[in-house]
């Protein structure tokens, strides 16, 4: 198993390569061939060794595949860890870069960056396998990385739009904070575990948990907390969790299938795999999972009201994405690490899905963005048309869709948690869930119900996007249905997690939702709050928006205040842009004008050629160009010298 | 008194009446013969101790080429001497009440018996046998120990000719050469010219 | 009766003490050497214009004494009793001095000549040296009497013969150290011994380039023609010497003669194996004539004393800048180059130098 | 026997001789080069006498390589001497004051 272990990163890799250096050589179809074989291959691979561990109850596989460096002890290996929540992950990272990848065909159609394109998203698949596939801090840290590059490169990906530039920018400044966060978490891991391989960490997990740091003096830390915080302030910028949640609207910038990928399969999906992966070490720290548990409520609310007010289909959907991802957290404050790494799964489908849907729709509306300039595009794309609505009604937990299965779980897991703040976690789930269906639907009402209001060249060429757009549309779509029939009893009550995710007995939540069979499931949820919201929200979406739109004019103006605060993202970027942009460039200036023009211009360079100026002003006396003075005064010299050296 | 310090006596009595032949000459060329007097006399304290190699080569750089640069530099210069000697008298007891301050500083300081050294135990140091080759003794610890520096000090003499050439060297554009070769290559053609022309009638 | 008067002639040896016994024995040695050097030189000037004359198809000297042979001796008297004139102006202490610092190393420099096996007065070990730090002491000879006579023409040649011979000494040198390679000794005796074998183990041979180097440096050295610049009769009239007369000049003249000797000496020595026979190992080098001794020396440094004399008859003068560009472009590159292919046949075990 | 102190008393009058001559003679830069001269001398002969009475050649070595710098320095000053006089026609320090800033 070992060389198909090794083959699933790197026929990504190989791909990536192949199409990034010899692009112009191997041609576009080439590229595309290459790479898409690259990642074929990967997916195979991977549902090779899904099949192998899963289905033939394979052993765990552990090993080192090669050392790097030892430095004083402490090993640098590339290795692989794969168990359950590992080839889950892989299965998902391939399988939706490889629906990426062939949608690609489809949009990037015209691009003249078409090879380069190809190459980025490969490169992204073999980043994200090596993250997942890691066994050590180090090799995590490498993937970590590497997405964070290729996103840049990908977000970037139209360097001549100036906003594209902005945006990259602003994704990579920002996940320097989150791994700023993270480094120095790994650092704390190396120091006080003396290991970057995760088994040997986790083992001495217990006794770290006992130990206690000072980091402001006279106060004491406990170090496991510390060590999750921080590691988590990785999972922020990557996850996009308030408040490292900036770049994530703006990584629209880029094309729309790396979007969903960004999106569904890779990138935001580390921060709850790593901390998932590392939940041996969460469990020890009740803090860690608080923290955890507040800012993915908060997350998960407050960005999905953001995503009432979007007009752009694709920030629609983005926010979406930021409000899932704060469900994600929630489940991992909660402790319900399978919860949240299943609704990862869920929630992989069905936004690549919506993401590729609303592509479909971009390319069908000639690269048109905003969803008050479209409308009743259900006659002319009803494939489209389907695949959105199945899309969408996963994302709002329509019962027996698989982002119900998903959902509905954590929901229950944070009504069960006893962790401090679960309270105010639930409330902002629960609400979070009528949200989610009045965005999702309003969205998709806009979209493709209702009056046509695009131009009329636009109108005349509107038809059904080709094949390479739809098929993967389809194929997304379903697993989004049933997937969540087919795995959730497994993977959430069943022991699918057991060799992979540790929870202490005092944590386990999921244990305490009762499970009959999925229909019960389906069933018990009636009896609670969360489904009656997304109905709510759905027919909430669908009188104002289909039956009475001048309520939605109405409320702007009656809410203008909320309205502007929701239309102004709450101003985050406002306050980061005047308090870090400006506040930096103000502290560089006064170092400038202090530091370097006044004291080491003036003082230092100034100053000193001023004193020698003076002295030599002063020593020229001294000096009378007549050789016998200064052979006076060294005879004076040396007999001080023979006068110093006697006396001593 | 035994012979060697009988010589030894001389050779400094020469020595220091050299020295200061040097310093209070009235003629420079004088101070340059009694600067050689004075070489010659180290010469044999230094043979007196043992250091051949060094006397000889004492005698043969700085007596044989040193001295005769200052001679030659001494001569060629139109030097106003009694110019040169104003205020000698003048510095005179200056001069000598330092020299003699300095003299007695060193002798003080410069003992050895400030350097750890008991008076006694360096008195009488053995004589070497009579086969003793000093010259090799030098090499030997020249060419290995100190070859470095040897190299060193043989690139600081290239320098020093080279600076010395350079400054001094000059064309003059009014001196006039001849090139042999160019006059051992000349043909008739170059220097004769034969001219038909009708006699001049009467 | 012989045996008692050396016995009582030792034993009254015998109450000097050491250092005076010492003296004596040093003395007489330097008598014994002394002498005939200075009947050679005498001879010398005999020899040289009879020789020239002879080459220049004339007879020479003739009317004193048989054949002229006393022609020396009358020389030597006239110069003697002829009035020793020091010019207005002239520093007189140097004036009188520069002959003596002008023949004194050239005599001085017999100490170290081993004339047979053994037969030194001074067996030092840093022969070659001495030799070297001697003959660069003569130019002060000139120089004085150029400054001391106080005139122009004795100046022009002082200057002129200091400049030659500062500039042929390091030719000189060079060309002795390619000696002390091929001997690896700096003592004369030891230099000759390492030169044993008959004709074919002479340094000449392998010191070709050197030797010529050596001997017409030499030449230039001691200010005879062709290099002889110095006193250049027709151009200075008589260059450093021209104010001098009497025994003055003669000691001047002696200085000359007897650096001619010694150069000649010095190259049978150090290139033609001293008072080795050349049928070394045909015949027993105890035989009286064919064998080893100073017979062979005095015969080749007499050989050489004719070279100088050839030479004078043969060449017209050098140009000065011709001397000097001979001395700085011509020899010394050649004695470098023939030293660093000695050094490398040294360090490859090549031919004569195999150690 | 003489003992080292003779020697290094001899090297201290020779010292101080020069530094009176560079004294007395504080006009003539020939003179001043030669008590340069002079005082090396002195100092050689000090290192000589310590390599002798400590049986340490490296005292030789020393010498040796004090007698190149000097040649060297010797050969310098003098061309500079030349092209002063050549420039200035004199050598009288007290002249040779151009350097005052």
């Amino acid at each position: 198993m070992e060389n198909i272990y090794l083959a699933i990163p790197l026929a990504s890799l190989f791909g990536a390569i192949i199409a990034g250096f010899f692009g112009r050589q191997i041609g576009r179809i080439g590229a595309h061939t290459v790479t898409i074989a690259g990642v074929g291959v990967s997916f195979i691979l991977s549902l090779v060794a899904l099949n192998h561990i899963v289905f033939d109850g394979g052993a765990v596989y552990n090993e080192s595949v090669y050392t790097w460096m030892v430095s004083d002890g402490l090993k640098f290996e590339v290795g692989f860890l794969i168990d359950h929540l590992t080839v889950m992950m892989m299965a998902v990272v391939t399988g939706v870069s490889l629906m990426v990848h062939v949608y690609t065909i489809g949009y990037m159609h015209d691009d003249p960056g078409y090879q380069r394109f190809f190459s980025y998203i490969s490169l992204f698949t073999f980043s994200m396998l090596m993250l997942v596939m890691s066994n050590n801090f180090m090799q995590l840290f490498f993937g970590w990385e590497a997405v964070g590059l290729v996103s840049y490169l990908l977000i970037g990906f139209w360097y001549k739009k100036e906003t594209a530039i902005y945006a990259n920018l602003k994704a990579f400044l920002v996940n320097r904070v989150g791994d700023f966060g993270f480094i120095l978490g790994i650092a704390a891991v190396v120091m006080y575990a003396g290991s970057l391989d995760y088994i040997e960490v986790f083992q001495k997990a217990e006794q770290i948990a006992g130990l206690s740091i000072v980091i402001i003096p006279g106060t004491e830390w406990s170090l496991m907390t510390v060590i999750c915080i921080l590691l988590f302030i990785g999972a922020m910028g990557k996850s996009a969790q308030v408040p490292l949640h900036v770049w994530l609207p703006d990584s629209m910038e880029g094309p729309t299938p790396i979007s969903a990928l960004i999106h569904a399969a890779t990138m935001v999906t580390a921060g709850i795999f790593m901390v998932a992966r590392m939940s041996p070490l969460y469990e020890w720290s009740e803090t860690a999972l608080s923290f955890v548990l507040v800012i993915g409520a908060i997350t998960a609310f407050f960005m999905g009201l953001i995503g009432i007010v979007q007009n752009d289909i694709k920030r629609v959907v983005a926010y979406s994405t930021l409000s899932q991802l704060g469900y994600m957290t929630v489940a991992l404050g909660v402790s319900a690490y399978s919860a949240a790494v299943f609704h990862l799964m869920t929630h992989a489908f069905f936004k690549a899905l919506l993401f590729l849907a609303a592509g479909s729709v971009i390319i069908a509306m000639h690269h048109e963005q905003d969803i008050r300039k479209m409308g009743g595009l259900k006659k002319y794309m009803p494939i489209t048309y389907w695949t959105s609505l199945i899309g969408s009604l996963a994302l709002i937990g329509f019962p027996g869709f698989s982002g119900f299965f998903s959902k509905d779980a954590i929901i229950e897991a944070v009504h069960y948690s006893q962790i401090p703040g679960s309270g105010f976690a639930y409330l902002m789930v629960v609400l979070g869930v009528f949200v989610t269906a009045f965005y999702s639907f309003r969205m998709f009402f806009l979209v493709f119900h209702g009056k046509e209001r695009m131009d009329e060249h636009t109108k005349e060429h509107l038809h059904e996007t080709p094949w390479v757009v739809t098929v993967p549309l389809i194929a997304l779509a379903i697993p989004s249905v049933v997937i969540g029939w087919l795995t959730v009893e497994y993977m959430l009550f069943g022991t699918y997690f057991a060799d992979s995710i540790v929870v202490k007995n005092i944590h386990n939540v999921l244990g305490q939702i009762s499970f009959t069979t999925e229909f019960g499931f389906i069933e018990h949820a009636f009896h609670g709050l969360a489904v009656y919201l997304a109905l709510a929200g759905l027919i909430a979406a669908w009188y104002i928006y289909l039956v009475n739109p001048k309520i939605a004019d109405l409320l702007q103006q009656k809410l203008a205040v909320v309205y502007r605060l929701l239309d102004k993202k709450y101003w985050v970027d406002e306050v980061y842009f005047a308090v870090f942009g400006n506040g930096s460039r103000k502290l560089g200036n006064s170092f400038w004008r202090i530091g370097d023009v006044g004291v080491i211009d003036g003082f230092i360079v100034n100053g000193s050629a001023k004193l020698v100026g003076w002295l030599s002003g002063v020593m020229r006396h001294i000096q009378t160009g007549i050789l016998y003075h200064y052979a006076f005064a060294m005879i004076l010299g040396l007999m001080g010298l023979l006068l110093f050296v006697y006396v001593k | 008194m035994s012979f060697i310090e009988i010589v030894f006596y001389v050779f400094s009595g020469v020595m220091i009446l050299g020295a200061l032949g040097v310093i209070i000459s009235r003629n420079p060329v004088h101070s340059a013969l009694s600067l050689v007097l004075t070489f010659f006399a180290t010469s044999g304290i230094w043979l007196l101790l043992e250091a051949e190699f060094l006397a000889i080569t004492l005698v043969l750089v700085y007596v044989g080429a040193v001295m005769v640069l200052f001679l030659f530099v001494v001569m060629m210069l139109d030097i106003n001497v009694t110019k040169m000697r104003e205020g000698f008298m003048r510095f005179l007891p200056v001069g000598v009440l330092i020299a003699l301050l300095l003299a007695v500083q060193m002798v003080l300081v410069v003992g050895p018996e400030n350097f750890g050294f008991e008076v006694e135990q360096y008195a009488s140091p053995e004589r070497h046998a009579a086969d003793y080759n000093n010259t090799e003794e030098l090499g030997k610890v020249l060419y290995t120990e100190y070859v470095y520096p040897f190299e060193i000090a043989s690139v600081i003499l290239l320098v020093a000719i080279v600076a010395a050439i350079a400054l001094t060297m000059r064309r003059r554009p009014e001196t006039k050469y001849q090139t042999p070769g160019k006059q051992i290559m000349v043909k008739k053609e170059d220097r004769l010219r034969i001219v038909k022309m009708d006699a001049e009638k009467k | 009766m012989i045996d008692s008067i050396i016995d009582t002639a030792l034993s009254i040896w015998g109450w000097f003490p050491l250092w005076s016994q010492l003296l004596f024995e040093n003395l007489f040695f330097i008598v014994i050497i002394m002498v005939p050097l200075m009947l050679s030189v005498a001879y010398v000037t005999y020899a040289e214009r009879k020789i020239i004359g002879y080459m220049q198809v004339r007879i020479g000297p003739n009317r004193v004494g048989p054949r002229g042979w006393l022609q020396p001796i009358a020389d030597a008297v006239k110069l003697m009793f002829k009035e020793i004139i020091i010019p207005t102006n002239a520093n007189r202490f140097l004036f009188l001095g520069a002959p003596i610092l002008s023949i004194a190393p050239a005599l001085a420099a017999w100490a170290v000549i081993p004339f047979n096996d053994g037969w030194v007065l001074a067996d030092v070990n840093a022969a070659l040296l001495y030799i070297l730090a001697l003959t660069s002491m003569g130019v002060y000879g000139v120089i004085v009497a150029g400054w001391a006579s106080n005139s122009k023409y004795a100046m022009m040649g002082a200057l002129r013969s200091a400049a030659q011979v500062v500039s042929y000494e390091i030719a000189m040198g060079f060309a002795l150290v390619g000696v002390l390679m091929a001997s690896s000794s700096l003592n004369l005796g030891d230099i000759i011994s390492k030169q044993q074998g008959g004709l074919s183990s002479w340094f000449v041979w392998p010191l070709l380039p050197l030797f010529f180097v050596y001997f017409i440096s030499g030449v230039a050295e001691t200010n005879r023609a062709p290099f002889d610049v110095a006193e250049g009769e027709s151009e200075i009239v008589a260059g450093f010497h021209v104010d001098y007369s009497g025994m003055a000049f003669a000691v001047f003249f002696l200085a000359e003669y007897a650096n001619i000797i010694l150069i000649a000496a010095l190259t049978s020595i150090m290139f033609f194996g001293g008072w080795l026979s050349p049928f070394e190992g045909l015949v027993s080098a105890d035989s009286l004539l064919l064998g080893n001794g100073m017979h062979w020396f005095l015969a080749k440094t007499a050989f050489f004393i004719f070279m100088f004399l050839w030479l004078r008859a043969t060449f017209p003068r050098y140009r000065y800048d011709q001397i000097m560009r001979l001395g700085w472009k011509v020899f010394i590159p050649v004695t470098i180059v023939w030293l660093f292919v000695e050094a490398v046949m040294v360090v490859m075990q090549v031919g004569p130098w195999a150690v | 026997m003489i003992p080292l102190s003779s020697y290094l008393t001899l090297g201290a009058i020779m010292f101080a001789i020069s530094i009176a001559g560079i004294f007395i003679n504080r006009k003539n830069v020939i003179i001043i080069l030669m008590c340069i001269e002079l005082m090396l001398l002195a100092v050689n002969i000090n290192f000589i006498a310590f390599s002798y009475f400590m049986g340490d050649v490296a005292g030789q070595v020393f010498v040796f390589f004090i007698l190149t710098v000097a040649a060297a320095e010797a050969a310098i000053g003098l061309a500079i001497l030349v092209v002063l006089f050549r420039n200035r026609r004199t050598i009288n320090v007290a002249e040779l004051d151009s350097m005052k800033g």
